[in-house]
């Protein structure tokens, strides 16, 4: 299974060719399908204004992104080709998100929701000190707001270049869901999205009341070709996908893109 | 046969070698005699060399050295009349992630380490120290009764990472994680962490959410290998000694950063030449963190416990210009 | 096809399929026709006698009737919006026990259910209602949920008992029973049970430790299965109707025994002739039940769940003269 | 292996031979050797008595036996070939104690201890009423008394003639554990004996901060025969005993008879 795929396609093109099922398929339908592939239901990355738009009533309109001046900064002088500063910059122009978390609160189905929404387009989703921040910061606002809170998880674990201050978002995120589930007495549901591995999984992803995936995501504590190598074998085509977790027990729910809404807004029903 | 040397001790091994050789004949030439008296003249001055200046990658090969004291070591030697925790009720034992109730100063103590294993059939049979989720629960099982029995937990840190295996991940690897790093911030006892070798990644962090994190002079800990990191940023895992600059990884750096609250000293030459200094070390200090800790009482214990994880923000904006 | 008959039974069984052959005919002879006027006459005369004057064994036997509703029966007709809540995560879900998160009379509510499977195939999968250790570890999870959100729990009971095999045994299955009723007998929300059918021993108490536990009329809850007492008394399972007896496993002794809160009425056949009307007597039950406890708060709750186990030595004295 | 071996052996042979390894062994040696073969190390069952003999410091003069009044009565009216009630009668002459446990204090290597000690020459060591109802009062009293709790288990589990009264003390005992440890912060251990098995194991028994089984016990939540009953084949040798519970993370350690003083009195040690 591809998990690369074109998504960022050229706009002067009717119809796309899909990478799982090599189908062509219209693109207008396509968009309209919530970038769901309509003939095999592969379910295409998106980013995360895109989840924003085709999640909340009145798609970004109706969200308020929150803590969008917490960013991460180059503690460690982090220097390599570039510095790290120019990653971030660099990073912000090509996915047009300034953190690769976005936290903030709207209406799903007239529900008023915190949310949390990886972005993989910002160095595939990893876990720094901006992203850790934000989702304290979240989490402490739904708590006094009292809003439950919503997870969309999307990423490759911590991020290298800010070392042991990324590990350390472990802990902090994790406090701050503890001292949420300690205040109050609302849902916080995760929804691992493709992919979703290492530190943000094995921290504040996992210790949700329930864990829905989107169908076929990748999802693991470990990525798979670390433990191709470690045991010295092709490991089986659906390992960690969604649906080898909901038979291995380790998630509740298999969700498709178009039924997100639904239920997250039954999360919210008294 | 070869002693095992890393390439930055090369010179020094050899000379302890030479040295070595002709302290064994048994009727020395005279030049010989002369030989032995010159190598030895230098061999202090090349040991100082060696271990002055160590490079964050030299620290990082210290702190995997074959003859590194592990987990055990120090263990067998801090706490008396050891009592084994064995597994977490739902899963066989998994030996790399060993727990203990024993005596520290005459005072029941909790203990768990991952334990690497001293030789290659005890390294094989602890999977190196790369533990399974059931490690996690484990250790987890360990805090219960440490709380119930309301005594302070220690732990000593030395792995690559947690296991990646197709096992580790059907039993839940991430999530046995998270719930030990939560475990571990909200247990209602005194905690003190030693990172004593490796502290590789999310495996150790779960070990190591202590009130008082200490990392040995060369131990280290990170986020990531440095060949991982190498590895993703030059596509060459041969420029580990760079990632390992770049990732201020040492205790020295971590604790510039305060993210840890103490470095504990080892002689020069490192704990694998000098095991029982280290050792009398790492007691001194966890004598004294326990003196710090043991009187607070539980809720200033865990404010003051989440207030040094969630203030790094601070420590951060200081250090940023 | 000969239809599915207890020996008590028979008779009414008989007359029942003699009845609809009748029926079945097209142009009734005048004789069949006289004879099928004097069956319906004589019929509800022995449903009646059959049903009145059930034994402890007749009613065990019922309890056990293939068509007799299962949990997910009941569960799927109370509660709107069912959202499942899937395995422990550490093993492979356990199909045996059920639980979810619904809405009953427009509030949020735990749900657990032993389901035994309504066809074969799914009286195989569902392993016939017999929980592995997962399985109670699952429920666990439920009533960590439930206890995060402040909903009430309510479980339905039937089951033979947890499953007596290898793998269960591997996994602790005595531990999973033991931790279950500890968190039950200690989980901070309100709970209802519903004996609906088998309520077998350790496998079945399991989820039965609520604020208010019901037994249906022709359900059973006993300490050992009568075949498994009359084995050990007897050295004879065909003796179980005289071991029921003994036992005092019907809702009726139990009620009078003050070990359990209340009888939910089934309509006279049983509930597996009368689904619907046994289904509206637990809901009455289940709604009057969550009035009565949904107010108290927390600390009482628990207080009076407790007293209740704790007491029965008082209702016991009182017994026994 | 043989489970039900002669103990009561009679007064005037000096040799015995073991069941298990089929040796003859010098009589007072297996005595002194607390019932110990000497040569296959097979531990042959003891009465609560003699357990109480050979762990408190002065033998059962040291051992002080609480609540020797509650018993259990035949509240269900419970008659076969015999009442209840005469059950209970020939059980009390047959091995010497009232009940199927013996509750109370005693010193071991000098630290006053809080013990629950099964007999399981008493229907099995069965849990009803009384067993229960004993318990509980142990547990209490060693909250009050701020002693460390050690219960040595041999039970077949509840008792049937007691019928759903004895299945409630699983809960029962269950709540006396829980006050315990909410009351104290002293340990609660139990050693499982041969046999130990049903509700006794899956309810206070299993809820001990440490485990630890003599050797070769048969432990389980079901009996053996009903496995086999169940899965339509024999079992293998060793399944349900100590050394497969230690080797499937069931239990922490295996103690042997003559370690026990030690590893109680570890225990209480600061
Ligand atoms: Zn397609
Ligand atoms: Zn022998």
């Amino acid at each position: 299974m591809n998990d690369r795929i074109k998504t960022n396609l050229k706009e002067d093109i009717l119809w796309l060719k899909c990478s799982n099922c090599k189908e062509f398929i219209f693109k207008r339908i396509f968009e309209e399908n919530l970038k769901v592939c309509p003939i095999c239901g592969f379910h295409y990355r998106i980013g995360a204004y895109e989840r924003i738009e085709m999640t909340f009533d009145d798609g970004i309109r109706g969200f308020k992104s929150l803590f969008e001046d917490i960013v991460s900064k180059d503690i460690l002088g982090f220097t390599t080709s570039e510095p790290y500063s120019l990653t971030l910059e660099k990073n912000r122009e090509k996915s047009g998100v300034k953190e690769a978390v976005i936290v903030g609160t709207g209406k799903v189905k007239g529900y008023e929701i915190a949310a949390i929404i990886f972005d993989f387009n910002f160095m595939g989703g990893s876990m720094g000190f901006g992203v850790g921040e934000r989702i304290i910061r979240i989490f402490n606002y739904a708590s006094q707001k009292k809003l439950p809170v919503f997870a969309f998880i999307a990423s490759g674990g911590a991020r290298m270049q800010e070392g042991m201050v990324s590990l350390y978002q472990m802990p902090r995120t994790i406090i701050a869901v503890e001292k949420f589930k300690e205040e109050t007495r609302l849902p916080y549901v995760s929804i691992f999205l493709n992919p979703t591995t290492g530190g943000v999984l094995a921290s504040f992803a996992y210790l949700a009341d329930y864990i829905a995936a989107e169908p076929n995501a990748l999802i693991g504590f470990a990525g798979p070709r670390v433990i191709e190598k470690t045991i010295g074998r092709k490991l089986p085509e659906r390992f960690q996908r969604s649906e080898f977790l909901l038979e291995k027990g380790l998630i509740d729910k298999i969700v498709r893109r178009n039924e997100i809404r639904d239920f997250v807004s039954w999360w919210c029903r008294s | 046969m070869k002693r095992f040397a890393f390439d930055f001790e090369n010179e020094l091994i050899n000379l302890e070698s030479e040295i070595d050789r002709l302290k064994s004949i048994k009727q020395l030439s005279k030049e010989d005699s002369r030989k032995l008296e010159e190598l030895e003249k230098i061999y202090s001055e090349v040991y100082r060399k060696t271990y002055s200046n160590l490079t964050p990658w030299n620290r990082v090969q210290l702190a995997r050295h074959p003859y590194r004291p592990t987990s055990l070591f120090y263990i067998n030697r801090l706490f008396k009349g050891l009592q084994e925790i064995k597994a977490d009720r739902r899963y066989p034992d998994d030996l790399s992630l060993v727990c203990f109730i024993g005596e520290y100063k005459g005072k029941k103590t909790a203990i768990a380490g991952i334990e690497k294993g001293a030789d290659s059939r005890e390294r094989q049979k602890r999977r190196f120290g790369m533990p399974l989720p059931e490690g996690y629960y484990k250790f987890i099982r360990l805090l219960e009764i440490a709380e119930q029995l309301k005594i302070p937990v220690i732990t000593f840190v030395d792995t690559p990472g947690a296991y990646p295996g197709i096992e580790a991940e059907e039993k839940g690897q991430a999530l046995a994680i998270a719930r030990s790093i939560q475990k571990m911030l909200f247990v209602k006892v005194p905690t003190v962490s030693f990172v004593i070798g490796e502290g590789g990644s999310g495996g150790a962090i779960a070990l190591a959410c202590a009130d008082r994190i200490y990392v040995l002079e060369n131990a280290y800990y990170s986020v990531i290998s440095p060949e991982g990191c190498a590895s993703i940023l030059f596509h060459d895992e041969k420029r580990a000694p760079e990632a390992a600059e770049l990732l201020k990884l040492t205790a020295d750096d971590l604790f510039k950063l305060k993210l840890i609250h103490g470095i504990v000293k080892e002689p020069l030459g490192s704990a694998y030449r000098h095991p029982e200094e280290t050792l009398r070390n790492i007691d001194k200090t966890l004598e004294n963190a326990l003196q710090e800790i043991s009187s607070k009482d539980v809720e200033q214990l865990l404010k003051e416990r989440h207030q040094f994880f969630i203030n790094i923000d601070r420590n951060i904006n200081n250090l940023v210009k």
